[in-house]
């Protein structure tokens, strides 16, 4: 998936150039993940800038050049580093277009490498696109393959409105996948039935989707045949096809990797008992983290939802 | 770096520096700042009678406000806060859309294409670094535009104040800081806001010149303005100014200043009052008449009058508009909830 | 209810030498909203600090002083301005004893003044509860009245985990209600019924419980029973205390002044459905601002859920 | 108020200044440093191993962080980052409980009762305001425990430090900012960091006072530390140290110092090792042999070992445990989720 994300970067920075990088370590060596490796040689540091350590500064700086004309795509090194950034996210880049009735707009991409599942150090593993989701103003898009990622990513940078880009970090090395060599997008709002079923449906994000896959895989052996709906776009949620599928179905489990409580599975939930209560034969079920701290490496295992719990789930809202 | 105060004109009216214009943009400007403090008194009155929600008052602050505005070209940016209308008003945002915004219009954030200024900002600190990155993009894109920036010496204290000042050093971004050191932050006094002798000395902490000005000089606080814009224009990089000056009424209609500072102090400073300098010095040149001064406050209230007026006109936002503006295509959420606020109201 | 705070910082402060209170103008003038006016000059200006303009500061100090044996109160002056010392919440303050496995603590409470329906210029009228109530390790409480706020703010700080204190600031001045003189605290994590009822639950917190009890009012008229929940505690919740309410009236809708997606009627719907399903007769209803920016005073009454909206959603659960 | 670079003792090992201690407290931080340093390198070699989960090295820094760490009473605060292992292992905190850390497990963060450290903060910026705040509760309980903050200088680039330093100046709060300037922050050199000239010269705008020192000179690193030690514990408030170091190996075990810098610049500072600098003093002062130097080097490495043995000796938490620690006391949400835990592992 890195490579996806580097090859959109690097197609949407040969179109258009406005489009320009920001962060810390970008540049000289490509990023502590090496997703914008070789960009700076070939767009120069104007085009690639690594900046001071200052999250507020970069998004901040990053909000003046969208607004200056430019197109930012900023990267936060590690979630746990984005918060100093939230003031500037939630104060202002979401909320220039409606503050100046459309006569500013901030159309600039902040990337974010997010979740668990490396053993990191603490503030390393966080997941807290929920805190993203509650702002009024910008979009949240979640890529769960290489193909999504360069697609959700370009159409990012040609939104006109900023977006939140989150980038599972378990996934970045995860998935071969073949990727398209030209230039496409993959419109934000729209889920994506992973894998087709008629008994229940499973609902995740990021790199909740492979773990979701696996359980899938697992049910059928069982011969419980799973939906696996990929959201992909946060916000705003394509609460439509969300709905079919548990009207289908009847029965559905959400996966998250972030805390429960207030985590998004509250809001799918909401959405699907206003939209579907009369199809549901069992409560909706949550797998997700804990109300925790992320744990570090010894004890992450027991953090991170896995395949089994996932399966346990299903079981549960198939026996309800 | 940070150099002694400068001053052109003592609080008398003397000259004790260089004049950097002359006679009739001396006058030009004294009346921007007689319009200034018109449009400031108005503000507090109509807040009284409830037509404001809100109303920052700036009296005693408009030379170092008109005084920096007026070394800006016309399509440079201006990125300022909440006390800054007289500066705003200056580079062409209209009096009535401040009036408007005040008034708890949205529509009042949306200056006319051709005015390079945001909407006021209420948060402390962070337009800082919206002005960087504003700079930032005109250089990149190859123009010679600058922003400058205002701020209080109360936004030194914050993070994105910090961060501002160093990614302006960092990147050379063409900027100039604006602090209107007015001595209080609310109700905190400046010596408890920074430990520092100056806030001009703080510049240097970030490679960049700083100056002290005298704030309620007129003349000073243009001639430093003017050579800081040169610097940035010319590609010399950002500037950090203190102007000292002093907020002379409330921090808004809402605060009640004996709760935290004296009279004396109070009238201290009204006797620097950056108005009267300048007005004893064109008397002093035969440039100042009574008649005259009642000349210009008939038509600048009258001007200050339309405005409102023309504010106080402007027809309600229907309700749907609420939503129209937070992305450039409504989602499919705020088109239903569009819908559901109409159908309420029906 | 701005005095019943007063006066319980007043006995905090009387009782124990380690309370202390921080914030921009709490001193010299009493804070914005004059909650702590007269503390200054009792307490003196090493216990009640007017600080710089730097909400990170004032938290991140404040985490020192509470780990250092303290028990600061700390005042944001508006949510909107909270956002700068969000990282020192979610990284460090609700972190510590974790990260130490209890050798450290920060038991310092953060006050904040919230919500809108004064009229306030932008960033002064923001409910974000939800941002604080997803980060693990802090508790949220809300009061709804004088008597409440009185009580809980001493619970808080007696409480030896930090504690993020909202106060509604339509209700400073609102409520004039007679508030016991003697010290007592309201346990965090109960829940109160305001107003006993058959038909249906009204779950609402802060000043929308105003609005929800003449909502109330006029459903009464009507002949349809409402009973009030009034939360009080979103950090932990009173999940027993909510569910017991649905189960008994088989209806509920939510109230808050937050915007929709991704705001805290989602965890409470998401807890309903998943312990009483099968109890509900209808599907749960959320009454919330909008998501968009809180909009400027000529429209907020378009925004604020008020007494009519809130008894149209539960005409809506009654005629489900 | 940057003063010039303070040295003690050249590179070569020649005096320059005045030495702070005798031979005896020499050989002492001598031996210290030669234990940081088999540490350090058994530090990357377990990493290496997949024994630890990262590492972040800091070979060439001792002397900053052994001359500093020397300066402090036992019971003052330290408030240190993920690289310093040498000074928090001097003030106390057991290297036992630094590796568990690093392995992952939680308890590496709670040091015993007595070690006044926090444990390593992960966050570049935010533990410096912690600090400020251990040192002001210290000040307002009268006692004379001061407060000893590490950074680095990317740093000092977050809005966090510069709130950290004004408080400190504002409430004069006794505390040490020792800033370990090791010309990198992962990839970025400190010239594209902050267009200030030095560091230290930052100390100004917070009215405190800013020194700049040799950060390989073990000597002089612990005569201006010691200095402003004395200073904020006698009510003279904070300092701010710049301590001019490098770093010889990788920002992490996962970083390759290729990408941004040259061979030839590590070798320059490899010829500054701080190690070898006191050495040579001591050896010219007849009070260092190999021998000694074996001797020294084989208990050390014993000691390491015997605390890496015991942190692998660590049994795991039990599952329940990572609920354990949230609040004084586990909400009804936690116990169920603790609860689900435990069924689902059952
Ligand atoms: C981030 C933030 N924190 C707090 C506030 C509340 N507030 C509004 S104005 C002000 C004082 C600002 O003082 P200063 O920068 O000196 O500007 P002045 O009002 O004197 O012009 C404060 C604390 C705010 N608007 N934004
Ligand atoms: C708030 C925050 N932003 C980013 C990071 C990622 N990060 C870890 S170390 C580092 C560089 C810090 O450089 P410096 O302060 O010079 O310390 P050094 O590593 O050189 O000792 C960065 C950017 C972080 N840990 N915290
Ligand atoms: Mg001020
Ligand atoms: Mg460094």
């Amino acid at each position: 998936m890195a490579q996806a994300i580097n090859q959109a970067l690097d197609q949407a920075m040969a179109a258009d150039p406005r489009v320009m990088i920001l962060g810390e370590d970008v540049g000289r060596t490509g990023g502590v993940f090496r997703v914008t490796d070789g960009l700076q040689d070939r767009y120069g540091e104007d085009r690639v800038v690594d900046t001071p350590v200052a999250e507020s500064g970069i998004v901040g700086a990053a909000f003046g050049l969208a607004v200056g004309g430019m197109r930012p795509v900023v990267e936060m090194q590690f979630m746990g580093f984005s918060y100093p950034a939230y003031d500037q996210v939630i104060s202002h880049v979401s909320r220039i277009r409606n503050r100046s009735r459309h006569r500013f707009t901030a159309p600039l991409v902040i990337r974010i490498p997010y979740g668990g599942g490396i053993g990191a150090a603490e503030h390393h593993s966080e997941s807290a696109e929920a805190i993203y989701a509650h702002i009024p103003g910008v979009k949240v898009v979640v890529p769960g393959s290489p193909g999504d990622a360069k697609g959700l990513l370009l159409a990012a940078i040609d939104d006109p409105d900023p977006v939140v880009f989150l980038e599972p970090i378990r996934l970045y090395r995860a998935i071969k996948e073949e990727v398209p060599e030209e230039r496409y997008t993959t419109p934000i709002g729209e889920s994506r039935v992973i894998r087709p079923g008629e008994d229940v449906t499973v609902v995740a994000w990021g790199s909740m989707l492979r773990e979701a896959r696996v359980a899938a895989d697992l049910l059928e052996e069982e011969g419980i045949d799973a939906e696996l709906l990929d959201v992909r776009s946060l916000v705003p949620l394509d609460e439509d096809g969300l709905i079919s599928s548990v009207e289908k179905t009847g029965r559905a489990v959400i996966v998250h990797e972030a805390p429960r409580t207030a985590g998004l599975a509250g809001e799918l939930i909401a959405l699907i008992q206003e939209r579907a209560l009369y199809s549901l034969e069992a409560p909706v079920a949550r797998v997700t983290g804990w109300d925790t701290v992320f744990p570090l490496k010894r004890s992450e295992h027991l953090y991170l939802p896995n395949p089994q719990v996932i399966a346990r789930a299903v079981h549960r809202v198939m026996a309800a | 770096m940070a150099e002694g105060l400068q001053q052109v004109l003592t609080p008398e009216g003397e000259l004790s520096g260089e004049l950097p214009f002359g006679i009739d943009e001396t006058r030009r400007l004294y009346r921007a700042m007689v319009a200034a403090r018109l449009y400031d008194r108005k503000g507090t009155a109509l807040q009284k009678q409830g037509r404001l929600a809100t109303y920052a008052p700036f009296e005693g602050q408009e030379a170092a406000q008109i005084g920096s505005a007026a070394a800006l070209r016309s399509d440079d940016w201006m990125v300022a806060t909440y006390r800054d209308a007289a500066a705003m008003a200056y580079h062409g945002y209209p009096r009535t859309l401040l009036v408007l915004g005040r008034m708890g219009d949205e529509r009042g954030g949306s200056p006319p294409e051709g005015v390079n200024a945001l909407p006021p900002s209420i948060t402390v600190g962070a337009h800082m670094l919206h002005a960087v990155g504003l700079a930032w993009a005109e250089k990149l894109r190859g123009r010679d535009r600058i922003a400058l920036t205002y701020f209080g010496d109360g936004a030194t204290s914050e993070g994105d104040f910090h961060e501002a000042m160093n990614f302006a050093g960092v990147f050379q971004t063409p900027v100039v800081f604006l602090c209107e050191n007015n001595h209080y932050a609310i109700s905190l006094r400046r010596d408890r806001q920074t430990a520092a002798a100056t806030i001009a000395g703080k510049a240097e902490g970030y490679g960049m010149p700083g100056v002290l000005v005298d704030g309620n000089d007129l003349f000073a606080v243009y001639s430093v303005t003017a050579e800081a814009v040169q610097r940035a224009r010319s590609g010399g990089g950002p500037t950090m100014i203190e102007a000292l000056t002093y907020r002379l009424g409330p921090h808004t209609t809402s605060d009640d200043p004996r709760r935290y500072r004296s009279g004396e102090e109070e009238a201290e400073w009204r006797e620097r009052d950056p108005l009267e300098r300048v007005r004893r010095y064109l008397a002093g040149a035969d440039a100042w008449t009574p008649g005259w001064q009642k000349a210009i406050e008939a038509e600048e209230s009258a001007a200050i009058e339309a405005a409102v007026e023309e504010a106080e006109a402007v027809p309600a936002q229907r309700p749907e508009d609420i939503f129209a503006s937070m992305f450039a295509e409504m989602t499919p959420q705020l088109k239903a909830q569009q819908r559901t606020l109409l159908e309420s109201l029906a």
